[in-house]
């Protein structure tokens, strides 16, 4: 029997590696793994690359995540915004790396990972900063610029229900990030506030079918924090 | 008396034609979707994977899963969808968002729009969706003030600020009035706020505006 | 009040024009649209380019287009079939040009096209025949060949239910092509088997956004033949 | 004596894990689902969208709307999704199938298979998902008969017919036996058919097949 679930979060993060690339779902607190992110910072891995659509704020979670030092490289759209103070400060220090990416390219970069596409053409940012040092290329008399595939070791998820094949279906909104970054990891553990069983979730509205899927955990945090 | 904020959004809700889908930047342009009556069917988008926003939530009523790009909290009205990020922003970069309405710090008489950064060692800009809804919406439109709070001009003949997007604004909706970037030409007049003069926004202005013909 | 919903299949298809490149969906008889290529016969469009997973069977439909020499050329993953009589015909006389495809490619490149990406990379094809004439470039020491994008100025497609947003929802595998060649053609015609009132199609199982269809037509055909 | 089709598919389900997401070519590997216990959990997978397929339809029981990549009735398992064609093949060339198992013409001690055409001009040879199944799968295994019916050998130094994949092939099942791929070395026998010795599969093979060290 395929089982996915695990029973603790220690299990659920188990072996997440020094260096790893660690996507991060969620857009405001709507769809965010909150309890994997604390788990995350239990379990003690340093050196990661997050990829999260902003930079934390506050001082737990991503923030605190960073403020233990074991954040090297943000890859975010959004880095400051109100309460973002831990980035902020890190990052005038010099302790963190910054990669800003266009909201729209960073989702499909991380698409084009989980789909086997190295990379593609995007008109997005042709002649601005973010462009600086990538390759340009006009098709059809219109300027694009190459975007490469953004993947990760471990991608952290929240649905509203998944069952033991690592089905997921999300909630309203809080659908956002989470099925692309489930699709361009190599190991994407899910927190889910309902576990269903198999069967239970109709079958045209999996959102991310469970070949996406290495791990569940169920948490049910309630009502995101607005 | 130049617009007030409430009818710079309504100026700008008016020239929405039903059927019209319509991204609307967080601050100021978010207002153009109180403006538009629901029964002038225009769907609102939100780069966050929700298509067809309805009014804001009743008090006591809110869905504290149901956020736009603002993280702000709103209602999905009737055939309205959910989608991924990616999805999301596949309507956005494939062209099928009629309009985007985004908030500027200058427009270039070339359409180009910068609205992201203040300068180029600007530690960490944020600019979320933006680029993408300014390459690849069918139609942009900016609603700014027309100056900046100390008063300088913010349609100019060239951005100083680094570009988010090249040549693609269509429009801008300011306190003084509409204006239009026609390629080859520059700001075209198409509205003035009542009592505003042609010689006060060209004063205001530190690019060429045009009388339309 | 919107309203994509027209009364006829002669409103669906008014305004075709010749030379067109017609996106047809469906995967065997599953969700294609059959009442819309009849409409399409009768409607009169020539020096059609058309991107259907196969090339017709029998001597309806696609085939009965193609006899009628209103089908300049076939894009197309699998080309000869049973009873594929009709291409093979045109075919072996020269009066069909043919573009095959790998199927995953065809698929990746309507939804580039749908996703504004006018080329990407893919390792489908390296080094076969179906790579001639076309760029390859190395990613992290693999070959990949680039794909441009492929894009319709018309597509039909056909779902189980759909309402008058355009809105659709697809039954079982009559999912297939339909969703990604609604997103790359200009002007996307649904047949759906079932009109719904707005709101009545579950907003978590949407699978094409109205955003992609422009002309909604009722015909419900009941069993697709198998 | 040589394997029969149905030996040949059930040798091949027998090498095939609880857990493993599984595409089965068209005609004879298709027959593997039904080697496969219920109980052993393998998920297969059709390029038309499916995930999950479960048992045959019994008689009465068949639904119109629900086919494999052969267009043959097939029903889904509890557990079971679907998807796009997009989205399928994001699963395929992303390498998020564990197994996928095809037929063949050739097989070359490289790892390449041919498998879709005849000959370079072969006038519309029909290449449907097995490229991007041949490229993207993390394991590929060919399901065929030794030779061909005519005798000739399927196992070869270099395929001669136009290429679907390179160097990819794991391992193939044969009525011989089965023969796994090592990179640098070639073909090398696992396992044969009762009665059928190693000097036999050589024989009837065009390369050279190698003992198990």
């Amino acid at each position: 029997m395929i089982n996915k679930i695990v029973q603790s979060m220690a299990d659920a993060l188990a072996g997440v590696k020094d260096g790893s690339t660690v996507l991060i779902g969620g857009f405001g607190k709507v769809g965010q793994p909150d309890a994997l992110i604390e788990a995350l910072i239990e379990q003690g891995a340093t050196d990661l690359t997050c990829v999260c659509n902003n930079a934390g704020t506050g001082r737990a979670g991503l923030a605190r995540l960073m403020e233990l030092g074991r954040v090297r490289k943000i890859i975010c759209s959004f880095p400051r915004s109100e309460g973002s103070v831990v980035f902020e400060d890190l990052y005038k220090q010099g302790k963190l790396e910054l990669e800003i990416v266009p909201q729209g390219t960073m989702a499909e970069r991380m698409r084009a990972a989980g789909a086997g596409v190295p990379a593609f053409y995007t008109a997005t940012s042709h002649g601005t900063l973010l462009a600086r040092g990538k390759e340009e290329r006009e098709f059809n008399g219109k300027m694009y610029v190459m975007e490469h595939a953004l993947k990760g070791d471990v991608a952290l998820v929240e649905a509203w229900e998944g069952d033991r094949w690592g089905n997921l279906a999300y909630r309203d909104s809080g659908r956002n990030f989470n099925p692309v970054m489930a699709m361009a990891a190599e190991m994407t553990i899910a927190q889910v506030a309902h576990l269903r069983d198999l069967g239970e979730i109709d079958p045209e509205k999996v959102h991310t079918p469970g070949i996406f899927v290495q791990r569940v955990v169920h948490f049910d945090r309630g009502t995101p924090w607005t | 008396m130049p617009f007030n904020r409430d009818q710079m959004a309504a100026r700008a809700a008016d020239d929405i034609p039903e059927g019209w889908v319509v991204n609307l930047g967080v601050g100021m342009p978010t207002n153009i979707s109180n403006k538009v009556p629901l029964e002038r069917e225009v769907i609102f988008q939100s780069e966050n994977g929700v298509l067809g926003i309805g009014p804001a939530p009743a008090p006591g009523h809110e869905n504290p899963w149901l956020i736009n790009a603002g993280k702000g909290l709103i209602t999905l009205r009737p055939g309205g969808s959910y989608c991924h990020h990616a999805d999301s922003f596949a309507m956005i970069r494939g062209g099928h968002i009629d309009l985007c309405v985004l908030g500027g710090f200058e427009v270039a008489e070339n359409g180009d729009l910068a609205n992201w950064a203040t300068s180029e060692n600007d530690t960490a800009p944020a600019v979320g969706g933006a680029m993408d809804l300014g390459a690849g919406a069918k139609r942009l439109w900016v609603l700014m003030d027309h100056t900046t709070k100390d008063g300088r001009p913010k349609l100019v003949e060239a951005c100083g600020y680094p570009l988010t997007a090249l040549g693609t604004v269509n429009r801008i909706y300011t306190n003084l009035g509409v204006f239009e970037v026609q390629r080859g030409l520059g700001f075209v007049v198409l509205d003035l706020a009542p009592g505003v003069t042609f010689e006060e926004a060209q004063s205001k202005s530190a690019a060429k505006l045009h009388r339309p013909s």
